[in-house]
């Protein structure tokens, strides 16, 4: 042939090629062996082999592992010679290797939502292990199901949106106050809201930290002070989180703000708390000493400011007039306030278990005043206590001659609902019992366990010290704490599993490793910030293992025990991860939305709104300008609420059409056959 | 078997993309079974699985619907879940009164963290199915 | 002759009577274990959830002043251990439910026991004594029969002679029925369990 | 040449036939009118113009027609979906839509058709009317409803809210303007005239989210799957829709559902009714009554009236009387085939009645103002009460059940 | 649905076999409080939860449901007045009410004894709770024409409560329905050592070794000596009978010398509700012949 034909001929080849390109979707289809996990199973060859009679499919073929690199290349080699505009992948769910994918389309060039995921691996080998002809059957009914799905799929768009420069840490404990001040070094804008009048948290109440025996405030003062003064921080002390808008990057924040009634010109001279009449017990001292009606929760409390309980206050006004500097202020208001953040770190912490619920062990019952949680014990010890560090017990403050401690109060323990292991009881109780000792070498010391959970570096030689002290440890859960009547004589009714002995043990004091359980308060935080909780009550992290600092939220990230038991440097080192996380897309500037949205079709829209009451973010509205439906792209979380809730089917989801999901269920609602079905 | 067991069947099981596809993806990790015959349309929300789909799905000769979202008063979505329910509730009345069993379509709820959840749920709508075509008066599908 | 000798020397041996040798063993082999046999207990209870903790034991009434000691026990149940089935320490429980009441993992000892001691049972372990009460139940329809003294009370107190339970109709032939359906107990057995002997129940 | 155009009539209550009466006479097509279309002798036609129901048994001339006619017109909502006797469809009658056995029919859709638009499409040019609540002067919020009630009391005046914001479902979101426009007799629409394919589901999708704070049964299942499920009982949801396929199938439910399995009654009349609640009777019988409308509709109210002991104003009485009257001038007029008088009598009605359903006419007396009748306090009607129970009068006889809902109905014309 | 304030009366055993003034008192306070009482024919052992369980399961619920049964055809809730017989029917009942598969079993062995059925239309209650939670004492103040001025040990026995799970009526650690309720009759309860643990009975033990049962009550009976009560007062003819011979067994034995009278609460009940002293018959009972009940006259206007 002449040269002008070949030409002419290149050139419609390479028009069939584009337009064929543009015109009908060609799909490639890839079916992951995943190892045996599928192949074993499903006969991935025949999948593969129906696969190829569907149509649009231009390509199809299986491999070992899709989501290696070999694999990965297959696809995008694929791509490139069958000019694939769209790519079915059969393996495993869209969480865990569907990015892969989608990445790997992207780098081709294709939009990533071209790319759909079919998961024949946790629903289809793994749950059908047992029917290996059923199991092929199905997954060829879902590769063709997402045959058709992504037939009609369309590009979407992935826009930067610009972020609030600035963060909300919600808790000031170790893991709020950790997690500020790395913000703040990380130049953040910094908000801090904690419910008490004080910052510090439960670690300020300890006596002693281990396994080291350190003092507790002078680890954490500085982190109190710093946060305290850091001009990137505002601390706000006595607020509460009342209500969350908006979404990821830009959240409008509602903070209520108690009253103090003593104003900020407070010396904390402490006058008023000296000629206050009224006594009440001290929450921060749980219980163990008494406080006045307008205080300090203890001397170095920060904010030092004092502050009036009005509950208990008789408003006898003394204070009012004893105040050098005037500062105290009755006619202070409860005050809202409104901050814009980009980002919110959760670190509002634990509650120690309340073991009166455990009826055998008669904790707060009368006559058993010499039960006390760990806890109180700590407050006895610690320095400056009610009894200056003595170890005096309630009923008589005498000090007791045999001291035991039972683990696993409130843990391990199904009839209270906490089937977990705290986990650092076992070390406070150690920490607590040697402490004991070394005051009082001549006080017996029994510690009652079901098993000794001491991992990690230190711990496992923390207790061996222990053991070495001479602590008597007696592995068994006692049955009951028993009080002789007569005698008002504390019994610990335990067996010693080892020696196959019941013992009824002599105790003049018995301390209670009480449990960490979620704080009372979450509930209503939990759903103002609208994220999810595990049946512990604690809140859920995004992912166990790969992602255990993000809530299932966007934009909500998590610190310390609000997301499971934890011990001081767990929770520290979880506060830095939430820290820099927080701060990544603040200091970047931006973050990433796809604009996977709804499309309304004006033609069908007979304005009746349902939309917008069915939309839960609120990001369908009204335009008061065209009185027309129209919707918020950055706060649509495409759900695809409104679709159901349209008369006339007017607004559809973009790639959750009704037509696209009714060519799925074609595929799946009968039998696979040669050639496929499709929706008519 | 019987020839009730031994039936190939295929039902469209709607699950949204939190619970309900979380529960079933546990469950496949935990290696539970169940029927063959559940075939799983994934969804952003319970509450997008729109009754002209699930008709079609019957339509199209699916032996039964399921639709499995968050546990109530869980839904990502507030209340996406609630929403699928009432719809679903109507059309389980709509097809009582054309004298067909109301047993072939159900919403139910499942807990990610929880396989057996989802499980037991594809278990509750095959015995749901069987009864009702013990009964006789399952839709005829392509009409 | 030497042969003869041999004989003599044999016959001059004294035989004491020592326990035989394996009788002392103290070490277990698989022959004294079976999986299947306690299924259905842990079927009905949470047993295999047992993390070993004594609550059990330490709420034990009886533990304090017996033998009995109910953890072991449910450990012998989890391993399989058949020895559990000829324990006569199972019969000590007064079944007062205090560790079921208590146990965290809920594993309700109480009806292990019971299960136990039926599975004893069924093997002809039981007491002369249990026989006894057994007896009296399929005579009078009573665990606790009537007897001269409480007659007398009751007529007495202004009641009639004989209460109105069944014992009073005997000769209705219900009770027969009762005693002819219920409580058929195996006879004693010497051989303690294992593996071979199970399947003769 | 002038196009010719026969006008058969299948089975139906015949209004949409009358209709074509009114058809001009002096335009360029010439009219004949098939009464039987069994025995209809065929002939090539230009246009064929089918009113009224189907039924398997009319295949073959339908089949007939196809072949004859150039074009084919299905006219009224019988004949384009089944119309409002296709609720019989649940009683296992099959209702056959004429566009599934003809495709590219032209549908003329309406209950009762628009004569005019007949007229239009003869002449080849088809008018959509514009969506219905473009054409409704009520305003919609759509909030979530917490309760949803029947529409027992008439509640004419406050008319600008929606009434499914006012909690009684109206499908006029999937449905056309028509010509008889319920809407403004303070009557729900029923979509007779569709604006989307499945308008019936899709309302019954839209209205369930609707009622997202009524509470709904669930039940929660120990076992393996401590999750919720949907409890099977009654609950709030369903009682408070005590008729899911009238209220939003009530045209479309043979092209939605497949033919029902409740035992039929043998009459299709009785089955429409069957199952349909007390408030909806007036306006399915002004319906599917056609030239016994008025007499059927006022029969059922009548028969609730004394059974209740409802005493009603003399005016209503004389509108009542000078409605009957108008019937009898309508059945003359179709059966001397007397346009000009049919034209007559139906305007007649339409002016007590508002509109040839006669939606404005309710128990105890009027739903909406008749226009210069001075006060309307006489003529407002009566809210009703549920009472289980035979009502009969005149040529009407119906029981209610507990819930209101028609469980027999029979009417022999008298 | 089984009429209000009328019961199938199930006597047991012990109380009518070896106490019959126990069944006698309660009748009387059931009486007094406007109670009707149906005697239930035929019926058998309950049987006892700690020895005919232990035997057999199955044949053990066989013989209780024959027992549920008599009271469902005569469409009566059961009163019992010892907590063996409670604790064996309350569970049974509630299990077969929840186990379908284990009623269908029952109910095939119950045709071969005779014309019975279990279909769980019945409730199973013990004299105590009703007394307690039905009656309420605020009702029974009004009808006591004595009140005693006692100290008591109260023993509540373990079947009355527990499981708490299944008998759901108070707190087996600390419970105080007894408490409250003696209180109206003037009687002061003593806190005692193990007040809650078993009197060593149960579960077959007494008839299995009569010794280590009472090695058990040995115990009981020191912690109950030492708050010097003036009577033990219990809910279970069965600890009824333990407290009495035990006592005996342990004076002839360990050389105690104790003389605790015995008295179940129907037995104090109906004394203050004007049950004359011979037919509660102290001293027909082996301990504290010659204790005469220390009560002032209630005078109504």
């Amino acid at each position: 042939m002449t040269e002008a034909e070949e030409e002419t001929e290149l050139v419609q080849e390479t028009e069939q090629v584009e337009d064929a390109g543009k015109k009908e979707p060609r799909i490639g289809v890839f079916v992951c062996h995943c190892g045996h996990n599928i192949a074993d199973t499903v006969a991935v060859e025949k999948v593969v082999e129906y696969a190829k009679t569907l149509p649009n499919v231009v390509h199809a073929e299986d491999y070992m592992f899709m989501c290696s690199t070999p694999g990965i290349d297959l696809i995008k080699k694929a791509i490139r010679e069958e000019h694939l505009d769209r790519t079915v992948v059969a393996s495993c769910s869209k969480t865990q290797h569907g990015p892969t994918f989608a990445r790997a389309i992207e780098e081709e060039g294709i939009n990533k939502h071209m790319h759909q995921q079919v998961n024949i691996r946790e629903w289809c080998s793994w749950p059908h292990i047992k029917d290996k002809d059923g199991a092929t059957e199905k997954a060829k009914q879902e590769v063709e199901a997402g045959v058709n799905r992504s037939r009609k799929l369309e590009p979407v768009e992935t826009r930067q949106i610009s972020t609030t420069p600035a963060a909300l840490v919600i808790g000031a404990g170790i893991a709020g106050l950790r997690a500020a001040s790395d913000l703040a070094a990380l130049g953040v804008r910094t908000y801090v809201v904690e419910k008490e009048s004080t910052i510090g948290g439960h670690m300020t109440q300890l006596n002693k930290t281990f396994p080291t025996q350190e003092c507790p405030q002078c680890s954490i003062s500085p982190l109190t002070n710093g946060v305290a003064h850091d001009k990137n921080v505002t601390l706000m002390t006595m607020a509460q989180v009342k209500n969350v808008e908006g979404s990821f990057g830009n959240f409008k924040v509602d903070v209520e703000i108690s009253p103090r009634y003593v104003k900020d010109n407070c010396t904390s001279c402490g006058d008023c708390s000296a000629h206050c009449p009224v006594e009440v017990p001290s929450e921060w001292d749980s219980g163990m000493s008494m406080r006045k009606a307008i205080y300090k929760a203890y001397p170095q409390a920060i904010p030092s400011t004092y502050v009036r309980d009005k509950k208990a206050c008789i408003e006898c006004q003394t204070c009012v007039n004893v105040c050098p500097a005037q500062a105290v202020d009755f006619s202070q208001k409860k005050e809202t306030k409104r901050i814009e953040v980009g980002t919110i770190i959760l670190a509002t912490g634990y509650d120690e278990y309340d073991p009166s619920e455990i009826s055998a062990y008669h904790y707060h019952q009368d006559g058993y005043e010499d039960v006390i949680t760990q806890l109180q014990l700590e407050r006895l010890l610690v320095a400056g206590s009610i009894t200056n560090s003595q170890l005096l017990r309630p009923s008589d403050g005498r000090i007791p001659r045999r001291v035991t401690m039972i683990q696993c109060v409130g843990s391990r323990n199904d009839q209270v609902g906490n089937k977990y292991c705290t986990g650092v009881c076992c070390m406070f109780a150690i920490k607590n019992a040697q402490i004991v000792k070394d005051a009082y070498p001549d006080i017996d010391v029994a510690i009652c366990y079901i098993d000794i959970r001491t991992p990690g570096l230190n711990n496992e030689e923390f207790f061996k010290k222990a053991q070495e002290k001479g602590i008597k440890f007696i592995r068994g859960r006692p049955g009951e704490i028993q009080r002789d009547p007569v005698s008002g004589q504390l019994y610990v009714i335990v067996e010693d599993t080892l020696s196959n002995t019941p013992l009824k043990i002599k105790s003049d004091l018995v301390v209670l490793s009480a449990a960490m359980v979620p704080p009372k308060s979450i509930g209503t935080l939990g759903s103002a910030l609208q994220v999810l909780r595990d049946k512990t009550g604690f809140i859920k992290e995004f992912h166990i293992k790969m992602n255990p600092v993000k809530s299932s939220r966007d934009g909500i990230f998590l610190a310390g025990a609000i997301q499971g038991p934890k011990d001081i440097p767990q929770s520290v080192a979880q506060a830095g991860a939430a820290a820099s996380l927080a701060a990544a897309p603040l200091v970047r500037g931006y973050i990433e939305k796809e604009m996977l949205i709804p499309q309304i079709d004006y033609d069908l829209c007979v304005n009746c709104g349902l939309c917008i009451s069915a939309c839960s973010p609120n990001a369908i509205y009204r335009d008061a300008a065209d009185n027309k439906v129209k919707i918020n792209e950055i706060s649509c979380k495409a759900c695809g609420l409104c679709g159901p809730a349209c008369p006339t089917a007017a607004i559809q989801l973009k790639n959750f059409r009704d037509d696209e999901i009714e060519d799925e269920i074609a595929a799946l609602a009968v039998a696979p056959r040669e050639g496929g079905h499709v929706h008519e | 078997m019987s020839e009730n067991e031994s039936k190939k069947r295929n039902v469209v099981v709607f699950a949204c993309n939190e619970c309900g596809q979380g529960a079933m993806n546990t469950a496949g990790v935990a290696r539970i079974g169940y029927d063959t015959a559940i075939k799983i349309v994934p969804l952003q929300c319970s509450g997008q699985a729109n009754p002209v789909l699930i008709l079609e799905a019957l339509k199209d000769g699916a032996d039964a619907v399921g639709v499995v979202g968050c546990c109530i008063g869980a839904c990502h979505f507030v209340n996406g879940n609630m929403l699928s329910m009432h719809r679903i509730k109507l059309m389980k009345k709509l097809f009582k009164e054309l004298g067909y069993s109301d047993q072939q379509i159900n919403h139910y709820t499942a807990r990610a963290a929880e396989g057996e959840t989802a499980v037991g749920d594809f278990e509750d709508i095959m015995v749901r199915l069987k009864r009702a075509e013990k009964e006789g008066n399952t839709l005829p599908g392509g009409w | 002759m030497t042969i003869m000798s041999v004989k003599t020397k044999q016959s001059q041996v004294q035989p004491q009577n020592l326990p035989a040798p394996e009788t002392k063993r103290q070490f277990k082999t698989s022959d004294d274990f079976d999986d299947d046999y306690l299924k259905d207990i842990e079927r009905r209870s949470n047993i295999n959830a047992c993390i070993q903790c004594g609550t059990c034991t330490a709420s034990c009434e009886s533990g304090r002043w017996t033998a009995f000691k109910i953890r072991n026990i449910i450990r012998k149940v989890v391993l399989g251990d058949l020895s559990a089935l000829d324990d006569p320490d199972i019969w000590q429980c007064t079944t007062c439910y205090q560790c079921y009441e208590r146990c965290p993992r809920d594993v309700r000892p109480t009806d292990v026991i019971i299960e136990l001691r039926n599975y004893a049972t069924a093997r002809g372990n039981m007491s002369p004594a249990h026989r006894a009460v057994v007896a009296n139940l399929k005579e009078t329809g009573h665990g606790v029969p009537i007897n001269d003294q409480a007659r007398q009370l009751r007529v007495e107190l202004g009641l009639e002679e004989l209460p109105p339970t069944i014992f009073k109709f005997k000769d209705e032939g219900e009770l027969q029925r009762i005693a002819d359906l219920l409580f058929n107990v195996a006879p004693p057995r010497e051989k303690p369990a294992s593996k071979d002997n199970l399947k003769e129940v | 040449m002038t196009t010719t155009v026969s006008i058969f009539r299948f089975g139906s209550c015949e209004k949409c036939f009358d209709e074509t009466l009114l058809l001009p006479t002096d335009s360029s097509y010439a009219v004949d009118r098939v009464d039987d279309p069994a025995v209809w002798a065929a002939t090539d036609i230009d246009v064929a113009v089918v009113t009224g129901y189907l039924l398997p048994s009319d295949k073959p001339t339908i089949e007939a027609i196809k072949e004859h006619a150039g074009q084919v017109i299905a006219f009224g909502t019988c004949a384009t979906s089944g119309g409002i006797f296709g609720l019989a469809s649940a009683k296992g009658t099959e209702i056959v839509p004429l566009p599934e056995e003809i495709t590219g029919a032209v549908e003329v859709s309406g209950c009762l058709g628009d004569w005019f638009e007949l007229h239009e499409a003869i002449q080849g040019t088809v008018s959509k009317g514009k969506k219905l609540c473009e054409a409704c002067k009520r305003k919609s919020t759509c909030k979530f409803l917490s309760e949803v009630v029947r529409q027992l009391e008439p509640g004419a005046g406050e008319d600008e809210a929606c009434f499914n914001d006012r909690g009684f479902a109206c499908s006029g979101y999937v449905a056309r303007q028509c010509k008889e426009k319920c809407i403004d007799q303070f009557t729900p629409c029923r979509a007779c005239r569709p604006l989307v394919d499945h308008p019936g589901i899709h309302m019954l999708s839209m209205f369930g989210t609707l009622m997202a704070n009524v509470e709904v049964g669930t039940e929660a299942t120990g076992g393996i799957a401590g999750t919720d499920k949907l409890a099977d009982g009654p609950d709030d949801v369903t009682r408070s829709v005590p008729d899911v396929s009238g209220l939003f199938f009530r045209f479309s439910l043979p092209v939605e559902m497949p033919v029902g399995k409740v035992p039929s009654s043998g009459n299709i009349l009785s089955d429409v009714f069957a199952g349909r609640p007390i408030e909806e009777l007036p306006l399915i019988a002004g319906m599917l009554g056609g030239r016994s409308a008025v007499s059927m509709q006022l029969d059922i109210i009548e028969a609730y009236e004394q059974d209740m002991g409802i005493e009603v104003p003399g005016a209503v009485k004389d509108y009542r009387a000078s409605l009957r009257e108008a019937e009898g001038q309508l059945r003359a007029a179709v059966e001397s085939a007397d346009a000009a008088a049919y034209g007559a009598a139906t305007e007649l009605i339409r002016k007590i009645a508002g509109n040839m359903n006669l939606s404005r006419v309710f128990f105890g007396g009027f739903k909406a103002e008749i226009p210069d009748a001075g006060s309307f306090d006489e003529y407002k009607a009566k809210i009703i009460e549920i009472k289980a129970g035979t009502y009969q009068a005149g040529g009407v006889a119906y029981t209610l059940d507990g819930e209101g809902k028609v469980t027999e109905f029979t009417w022999s014309v008298n | 649905m089984p009429r209000e304030k009328i019961f199938a009366y199930f006597l047991g055993c012990i109380a009518p076999n070896r106490y019959p003034q126990l069944e006698l008192a309660t009748s009387f306070v059931m009486q007094k409080l406007g109670y009707e009482l149906v005697d239930m024919e035929r019926a058998s052992c309950c049987p006892a939860p700690g020895v005919f369980r232990s035997f057999n399961k199955v044949d053990w619920m066989v013989a209780a449901a024959r027992n549920i049964c008599i009271a469902e055809q005569l469409d009566l809730n059961i009163l019992s007045i010892c907590n063996g017989c409670f604790g064996t029917l309350a569970d049974v009942n509630k299990h077969l009410k929840a186990d379908e598969a284990a009623r269908a079993e029952v109910n095939e062995r119950l045709k071969e004894i005779g014309d019975y059925e279990f279909k769980g239309t019945v409730e199973v209650r013990h004299v105590a709770e009703v007394l307690a939670f039905e009656v309420t004492p605020a009702k029974i103040a009004p009808l006591l024409v004595r009140k005693l001025n006692a100290k008591a040990a109260i023993h509540y026995g373990c079947h009355l409560l527990k499981p708490s799970a299944i008998k759901q009526l108070d707190n087996p650690e600390k419970p105080h329905m007894l408490e409250d309720l003696v209180k109206v009759l003037g009687i002061e309860s003593l806190e005692f050592k193990d007040k809650q643990t078993c009197c060593g009975a149960g579960g077959g033990l007494k008839s299995f070794s009569a010794y280590d049962s009472m090695v058990i009550l040995a115990e009981k009976m020191k912690n109950i000596s030492e708050v010097e009560p003036d009577f033990i007062l219990d809910t279970c003819p069965f600890c009824h009978l333990q407290f009495e011979t035990g006592q005996d067994y342990l004076n002839k034995n360990f050389g105690t010398s104790y003389d605790i009278p015995v008295l179940h609460l129907s037995q104090i009940m109906a004394y203050c509700m004007g049950l004359d002293e011979a037919k509660i018959a102290i001293d027909k009972q082996m301990m504290g012949k010659n204790y005469s009940l220390d009560a002032e006259a209630i005078v109504c206007d």
